[in-house]
């Protein structure tokens, strides 16, 4: 099977299996519905075609295939680079732990409407897969409009007000910002150069001068909603109305990292480092994400509800990528792949936990988490993991991106990131300690839950087992993504 | 001497227009409205064109008035005061007709012979028509021969009001039992007499304006419109059911569709002939042969259709249920 | 020998099918009846097309030469609106049956079809002909035929509306024959391509002002460009359901193609643009058609009234794209054309199934609709997808062409307006959305999908919807080249 | 340019139309409207045949005698013109019948309150 | 000499039936009720148009127009005394008063 069939193949099987389970997913049988069954079979089928692909990849195929024509000159267009490599490797490989997560979490909480719980999961997955694979701007848009779209129905899942308006909300940011701002963009970019393919060194470098450049990269940056910079940052603590495996793996995975994934590419393989390198723009998009990182961080101090400190988490770690890719020194945009990576494992077992700890316990606010070390010893010890992993200490992964992202500000002398790390490093310590030692050091409140073990059900516990283990090899076996990683173009210099 | 009279009755038309605005009686608007028309129709002649002016009193004056008239009997004879803004629709107005006089200010003076109307295509209807169509009414000739497909279009719109005012006035028409006479004019021995009289010299006029469209003024629209008064005022003394007998809904149906079809199906044939649509030289192996019988048949058609719509028309309306 | 004539037979086979169908009686015939003959006409109007390629077309009616006789004009633009047209009708009536049947009495039904096909065939003369007064005479069949439809609506408001679009048609048409006959004065022929040639000669006059304004605002009337469009919402609001589908997907845009017609062909570029600040007003007028026509949709409680006004934005898009008067413009009005008589139809045709089950076209009735009709809740989902523009569907195409014509200019304002617009319509969009699938409380729904013969017709239309945005092998290159023809650039 | 006596009745025929307009748009009863509509066409039906005469011309039926007619093509369009008039005028009436059947009225206020009470 | 006769008497002829028909117009506004107006209206249309046609006939002389105009005449005179009369008479049936001032809305 060419590599190519295989990449068409990873697209192909989430939208298979959506159709599947949509058609078959209500029936039940023999311990549960089918849309467990084949959800669980659908993504592991796509890991199998991934990790192949993956290996293809690495003995340097060249992997590009050309669909149809839309628009004269623009084709709807896939090929693999690097980046897109390693998105869909962790985005599959989350997958597979995640519906494990989800069938145990769904079922527990008995929730309603479940087929269409799956059915848009996996579109949503096919849609990132399509994502990570796109060779030029429009693709890559359809599949990001097609992934805000298919997240819709997971976040306005409840159906009850509350759930609609934060629906609503999530919606009109992603969608208003990529038809208002991303739309423009591109469209600005094909009539300035002529083409939309991602090419190493940029498209536009020859095209363009200052001002454009700094219109344009405003458009990009506040075009691609996903990628969380403040001000456009609300969606997120919106989307938590979701059930908890959507903010796992969508919130804290895939939806968001498609969008700095996105930053990265228009950053690489549409402006090129070059053109960036001395653009004043540039600072001042430097600025913006690293007064977001620290006053995302702050927020996040004052939050109660576990999620939402999450949530505001996610917006400053969103935007180290961010910083880190305008920073476009060779060190830097490592660092911004790699914490792409990093970022992933590491929240989604925070969400995990969080998720663990509402089945088990129905508590949502940090301030009930008293004792509960004791009761689930399992989920807080991968939630203490993750948490490390955030700050940035040893064993946890985090410590490498962050490494290199400092790395980086040293090559290009920018003390202000510098200083923007320093601090958040310091405030992510600061909102995530102490949730560590309400939950281990103090006394529960009431005496009767007391040292009583009532751990989640297993799914659940495997799946956050799993992932604060890759959260840790990841830090000690992170071969596999640095090699990727170098094969990026501005990275080898 | 003729300008003093257009003067005379352009005079008129303006009294009227302004009268018909004034006038809160909507009866006495309509009979206003029928004056303006045969005015018109005055002007129309004034103005040499016979046809028109024909037609214009014919249609506007007479069955335009006689079928505002019997939607009068079926609604409201008077007009309330509207409470409409003046201010804007006069703002509306002026405008257009300032627009429309500077439009004028370029146009060739009234009646001048070197004026481009004149001067491009017209010519050749008023030279060649004889020698290509052998009609002597260049009016004849142009409305179906050369511009013959207008025509046919204009029959198809007769024939689409025919059908819109059947499926408007269904859902409110008399049951075929309940049909009344809804005129007491029968117990006017006079009136019944002179009808009598009268209404075949009416049909026969009408069968001249059909068959001498060729030579003078008229043509199958005039002549339909007279076939269909005669018959209206048959109905309207005899009585609608009198009139039912013979033309029933269906009859009358098949009559304005054999019109539409009779002059499209010439189209067809001269395609069928090898020539173009009404092409009607193809009829026939001598050319002007060919546009006679071409001409006269369109014509027929169209009286056909004609006749028979107005009829419908005016039925379908005396035959509202006059309980709301 | 039959295909030279095929531009006459092109209206005259439905314009002769029309007065046939008053004889018939039996419901299925007279619906098979016609859905052979807009099916028939489609083929001849996609054979037309294909002759385009030759060149244009020219046919002598009644064998008299133009400008002495009536001449039909087929070139890449009018075969191109044809098949629209055409297209959308056979779409419609295939699915049309059984609605029709409900909304219609069956003592009209023979009457409602012969409507149906006047009002089809006074749109294809207006398409096709290439004599100005021509114009108007089918104009008037296409009208009062289709205000006859419109009046057929359960709701006594269809009739109101029926009236208000007489008066303003009539009022419309009236101005139009005004035009023509000051062109008429000016140049003493009423042959188009002769206007065409004579006009410039004529020279600009004031007269020659006064023709262009009285056309643009008759042809405005008809065409529902703001401010003229007050008869539009009603009109589509309460006609019967198929009516409306009809309408929507083709009267406006037989519209669009007079009005490009007369500024391009009969007046010529160098004299509306160039002369006269076309381009401005234009813009001006569809810029507030777009925003304010989507306004009201938002707030808009019935459906179909919804996307009537939507409607109105969308003409304003195709304007705008005219304003700009470059080829990217044009091609991205012509492509909107056939766009949106894809998505409105489809719309429409969705609408027709709610109707059929649900028997009214309000929010209320789109509760739950998710669940009850999923199918033909999915399609008005992907129409309104298109209307705001999402990739993978026609609308997307549109707009990117007029988003590209827009940069291209440098008009950064309307490049707003655009997205704004597009923006908006997300709203109203996403209203539905909301209404059919997160409506809490809708357990317990019983499934109540429409019959297939409608959904079929329907799916086939948003499935145009989805394959033209992404195939545009076809609608590209024919706008492309319709829009070089009309600006006569050579390529 | 042409001087007044060249254009008077032009001007004429111009004010009529727009009395005919001016019935149309500002009245509220709907058969006035339509009546105002028809005096509206019929100014319009007589600035096409002024189009057409030509001064010291006669009807275009040609005879033996050597004359100038007046142009027939603007007679032959008025008279499909004057057709389509009536046409029109006959669907509005039935129109109006009908709304008479539904709204018990033909005025527009009247109509409009009713439908706004909906 | 004959000529000049013919054409004085036509113009005498015209005259007069101009004459009358305005006054009978005028009579038609001021009569008080609505008979009254009706016979005047009546008599106004057959005599004029006779004066009127006849005038007209003598300068034609005799041909085909004349033949025309004299049958215009007499389906006038069949059809205005009829038309008359049944206006009248459907007033009367309709219960119409001879002395009633709001006879202006009865035309």
């Amino acid at each position: 099977m060419s590599a190519v069939d295989l990449m068409l193949l990873s697209i192909a099987i989430p939208f298979v299996g959506a159709v599947l389970i949509l058609s078959f997913g209500s029936v039940r049988i023999a311990g549960g519905h089918v849309r467990e069954w084949l959800s669980v079979i659908t993504s592991i089928a796509l890991l199998l075609t991934v990790l192949p692909l993956l290996e293809k990849f690495m003995q340097g195929a060249s992997i590009d295939y050309r669909m149809v024509e839309p628009i004269p000159g623009i084709w709807l267009h896939l090929s693999i680079e690097p980046l897109g490599m390693m998105f869909a490797c962790i985005a599959s490989l989350l997958w597979v732990v995640n519906t494990i997560y989800s069938i145990g979490y769904m079922r527990s909480n008995n929730e309603k409407n479940q087929t269409r719980f799956y059915v848009c999961f996996a579109i949503a997955i096919g849609s990132t897969l399509g994502l990570a694979f796109s060779a030029n701007l429009l693709t890559l848009f359809i599949f990001y409009e097609l992934l805000s779209i298919s997240t819709y129905p997971l976040v306005a899942h409840k159906g009850n007000e509350l759930a609609k308006k934060g629906a609503r909300t999530y919606l009109a940011i992603l969608m208003g910002s990529s038809i208002g701002f991303l739309l423009l963009a591109i469209i600005w970019t094909w009539s300035l150069a002529g083409t939309l393919d991602f090419r190493a060194g940029g498209i536009l470098s020859e095209h363009i001068g200052e001002p454009v450049i700094g219109i344009l990269l405003f458009l990009f940056i506040y075009g691609i909603g996903k990628a969380a910079l403040m001000p456009l940052h609300k969606w997120l603590p919106a989307a938590m109305v979701a059930p908890t495996p959507v903010s796992a793996l969508l919130h804290a995975v895939a939806v968001v990292k498609a969008g700095v994934f996105t930053v990265l590419k228009v950053i690489i393989y549409i402006f090129g480092p070059a053109t960036l390198a001395d653009s004043l723009a540039a600072d001042w998009i430097m600025y913006l994400a690293g007064f977001s990182i620290v006053l995302a961080s702050t927020i996040a101090l004052f939050q109660d509800n576990l999620k939402r400190r999450l949530a505001y988490s996610t917006i400053s770690q969103l935007s180290y990528v961010t910083i880190a890719a305008i920073l476009v020194a060779p060190f830097s945009i490592m660092a911004a792949a790699l914490h792409i990576a990093v970022h992933a494992f590491g929240k989604i077992t925070l969400f995990f936990a969080a998720g663990s700890i509402y089945t088990a316990t129905h508590k949502t606010e940090i301030s009930q988490l008293k004792g509960i070390g004791r009761q689930m010893p399992w989920t807080m010890g991968a939630f203490a993991i993750g948490a490390l992993s955030m700050i940035g200490i040893p064993p946890a992964a985090g410590f490498l991106s962050k490494w290199y992202l400092l790395m980086g500000t040293f090559q290009t002398q920018e003390w202000f990131v510098f200083g923007v790390i320093i601090i958040s490093t310091l405030l992510n310590a600061a909102y995530f300690l102490p949730i560590l030692y309400t939950a281990f050091i103090e006394k529960a409140d009431d005496p009767i839950a007391q040292g009583t073990m009532q751990e989640a059900p297993l799914p659940i516990v495997i799946a956050l087992t799993i992932t604060a283990g890759l959260t840790l090899l990841l830090f000690f076996l992170p071969d596999i993504p640095l090699q990727l990683i170098n094969g990026l173009p501005g990275v080898k210099s | 001497m003729e300008q003093a009279i257009d003067i005379i009755l352009l005079g008129f038309l303006v009294v009227v227009a302004i009268a018909v605005v004034k006038q809160r009686d909507l009866f006495a608007s309509v009979i206003l409205f029928g004056i303006y028309s045969l005015l018109s129709a005055a002007i129309f002649v004034s103005l040499d064109a016979v046809d028109v002016a024909f037609t214009e009193a014919a249609v506007g004056a007479g069955i335009s008035s006689i079928l505002i008239l019997s939607t009068l009997a079926l609604t409201s004879r008077n007009e309330k005061p509207s409470s409409h803004s003046v201010f804007l629709p006069l703002m509306v107005v002026l405008v257009t007709g300032a627009t429309l006089v500077f439009g004028t200010l370029d146009m060739p003076a009234f009646a001048d012979p070197e004026a481009p109307v004149h001067k491009h295509v017209a010519p050749r209807y008023i030279q060649d028509s004889y020698q290509e169509v052998g009609m002597p009414n260049i009016v004849t000739s142009v409305l179906a021969s050369y511009r013959g497909y207008d025509t046919m279009g204009e029959v198809v719109v007769i024939f689409t009001a025919g059908v819109a005012v059947l499926l408007l006035l269904s859902s409110v028409r008399h049951k075929e039992d309940e049909l009344s006479n809804l005129t007491d004019l029968k117990h006017h021995p006079i009136l019944l007499n002179v009808a009598q009289i009268l209404i075949p010299i009416i049909l026969l006029f009408a069968l001249y304006v059909q068959f001498h469209g060729d030579y003078g003024p008229g043509g199958g629209f005039q002549a339909g419109v007279i076939f269909a008064a005669g018959f209206i005022l048959y109905a309207m003394i005899i009585g609608i059911d009198e009139i039912r007998k013979t033309f029933t809904p269906k009859y009358l149906h098949w009559l304005s569709v054999t019109g539409v079809v009779l002059y499209i199906g010439v189209g067809i044939v001269t395609l069928l002939l090898g020539g173009e649509f009404l092409n009607y030289n193809v009829l026939a192996e001598e050319k002007l042969t060919g546009q006679h019988w071409g001409i006269f048949l369109v014509e027929l058609g169209v009286g056909i259709t004609v006749t028979a719509t107005m009829l419908s028309l005016f039925l379908s309306f005396s035959e509202v249920r006059r309980t709301p | 020998m039959i295909s030279n004539h095929l531009p006459v037979l092109q209206v005259v086979l439905p314009l002769l099918a029309a007065p046939l169908c008053v004889l018939l009686k039996r419901s299925s015939l007279l619906w098979a009846f016609t859905l052979l003959v807009s099916i028939l006409s489609a083929v001849i109007a996609w054979s037309l097309l294909q002759q385009t390629d030759a060149g244009i077309i020219s046919y002598a009616i009644g064998g008299w030469a133009a400008p002495w006789g009536i001449e039909y004009r087929v070139d890449k633009l009018n075969a191109y609106v044809l098949l629209i047209v055409t297209g959308i009708g056979s779409l419609v009536m295939l699915g049309g049956r059984k609605s029709i049947e409900q909304e219609i009495d069956s003592k009209n039904l023979s009457l409602f079809y012969t409507a149906y096909l006047l009002c089809f065939a006074g749109l294809l003369g207006i398409t096709i002909t290439g004599d100005a007064f021509n114009v108007f005479v089918f104009l008037e069949i296409s009208s009062l035929s289709s205000y006859a439809l419109i009046s057929l609506g359960r709701d006594r408001r269809a009739l109101t509306a029926a009236y208000q679009y007489l008066v303003m048609g009539t009022i419309g048409a009236t101005f139009i024959l005004i035009g023509i006959g000051m062109m008429y004065m000016i140049t003493g022929t009423l042959n188009m391509h002769d206007l065409a040639q004579r006009l410039p000669e004529a020279g600009s006059s004031r007269t020659m002002l006064t023709a262009f304004a009285f056309m643009f605002v008759g042809v405005s009337l008809k065409l529902a460009l703001f401010p003229l469009h007050l008869w539009l919402p009603n009109a589509y609001a309460y006609a019967p359901s198929i009516v409306s589908a009809f309408l929507a997907g083709t009267a406006t845009k037989v519209a669009v193609y007079v009005l490009l017609r007369f500024i391009f062909t009969i007046f010529g570029i160098e004299y509306a643009f160039t002369e006269l600040p076309l381009s401005a007003i234009l813009m001006l007028l569809a810029i507030a058609a777009i925003l304010l026509a989507t306004m009201s949709a938002i707030y808009e409680s019935n459906m179909k009234r919804l996307f009537a006004y939507s409607s109105v934005a969308q003409l304003g898009y195709m304007v705008l794209g005219i304003s700009f008067l470059s080829v990217t413009g044009l091609t991205s009005s012509l492509l909107h054309l056939f766009n949106h008589a894809l998505m409105k139809a489809a719309l429409f045709m969705a609408l027709a199934c709610v109707m059929y089950q649900q028997g009214g076209v309000m929010m209320d009735n789109l509760k739950g609709l998710g669940r009850r009709m999923p199918w033909t809740f999915a399609a008005i989902v992907i129409g309104g997808l298109s209307l705001v523009g999402v990739p993978l569907t026609v609308g997307f195409i549109s707009k990117w062409y007029l988003l590209l014509a827009a940069i291209e200019a440098g008009q950064f304002v309307l490049v707003a307006v655009v997205l704004a617009g597009s923006l908006l319509a997300l709203i109203y969009v996403w209203k539905l959305v909301e209404q059919g699938y997160f409506h809490s409380g809708n357990e317990s729904i019983t499934r109540q999908e429409a019959p297939l013969s409608m959904l079929i017709p329907t799916w086939l239309l948003v499935l145009a919807n989805i394959y033209f945005g992404i195939d545009t092998s076809l609608t590209i290159s024919v706008a492309q080249t319709t829009a070089e023809q009309l600006l006569g650039v050579t390529q | 340019m042409s001087s007044f006596f060249d254009l008077y009745n032009y001007w004429i025929f111009i004010f009529l139309m727009m009395t005919g307009f001016y019935i149309v748009i500002a009245q509220g009863n709907l058969v006035k409207k339509i009546i105002g509509l028809n005096i509206f066409q019929t100014s319009v039906f007589l600035l096409y045949i002024s189009m057409g005469k030509v001064s010291g011309g006669t009807a275009p039926i040609l005879i033996e005698a050597d004359v100038s007619y007046s142009n027939p093509l603007p007679h032959v369009l008025i008279l499909t013109a004057i057709v389509v008039g009536v046409a029109t005028t006959a669907v509005a009436m039935a129109l109006i019948v009908r709304i008479q059947k539904a709204y018990g009225t033909i005025e527009e206020q009247e109509i409009h309150e009713q439908d706004a009470s909906l | 000499m004959w000529e000049l006769f013919i054409l004085y008497s036509s113009y005498t002829l015209l005259l007069l039936g101009s004459f009358l028909s305005l006054t009978f117009g005028l009579g038609l506004l001021r009569f008080p009720d609505f008979y009254s107006r009706t016979h005047a209206a009546g008599v106004a249309d057959t005599l004029c148009a006779a004066l009127i046609i006849f005038g007209l006939s003598l300068q034609s002389g005799f041909n085909l127009v004349t033949i025309k105009l004299f049958l215009i005449l007499i389906f006038l005179w069949f059809t205005s005394p009829t038309s008359s009369f049944t206006l009248a008479s459907t007033a009367y049936r309709s219960g119409y008063g001879i002395k009633n001032n709001s006879s202006k809305r009865a035309e």
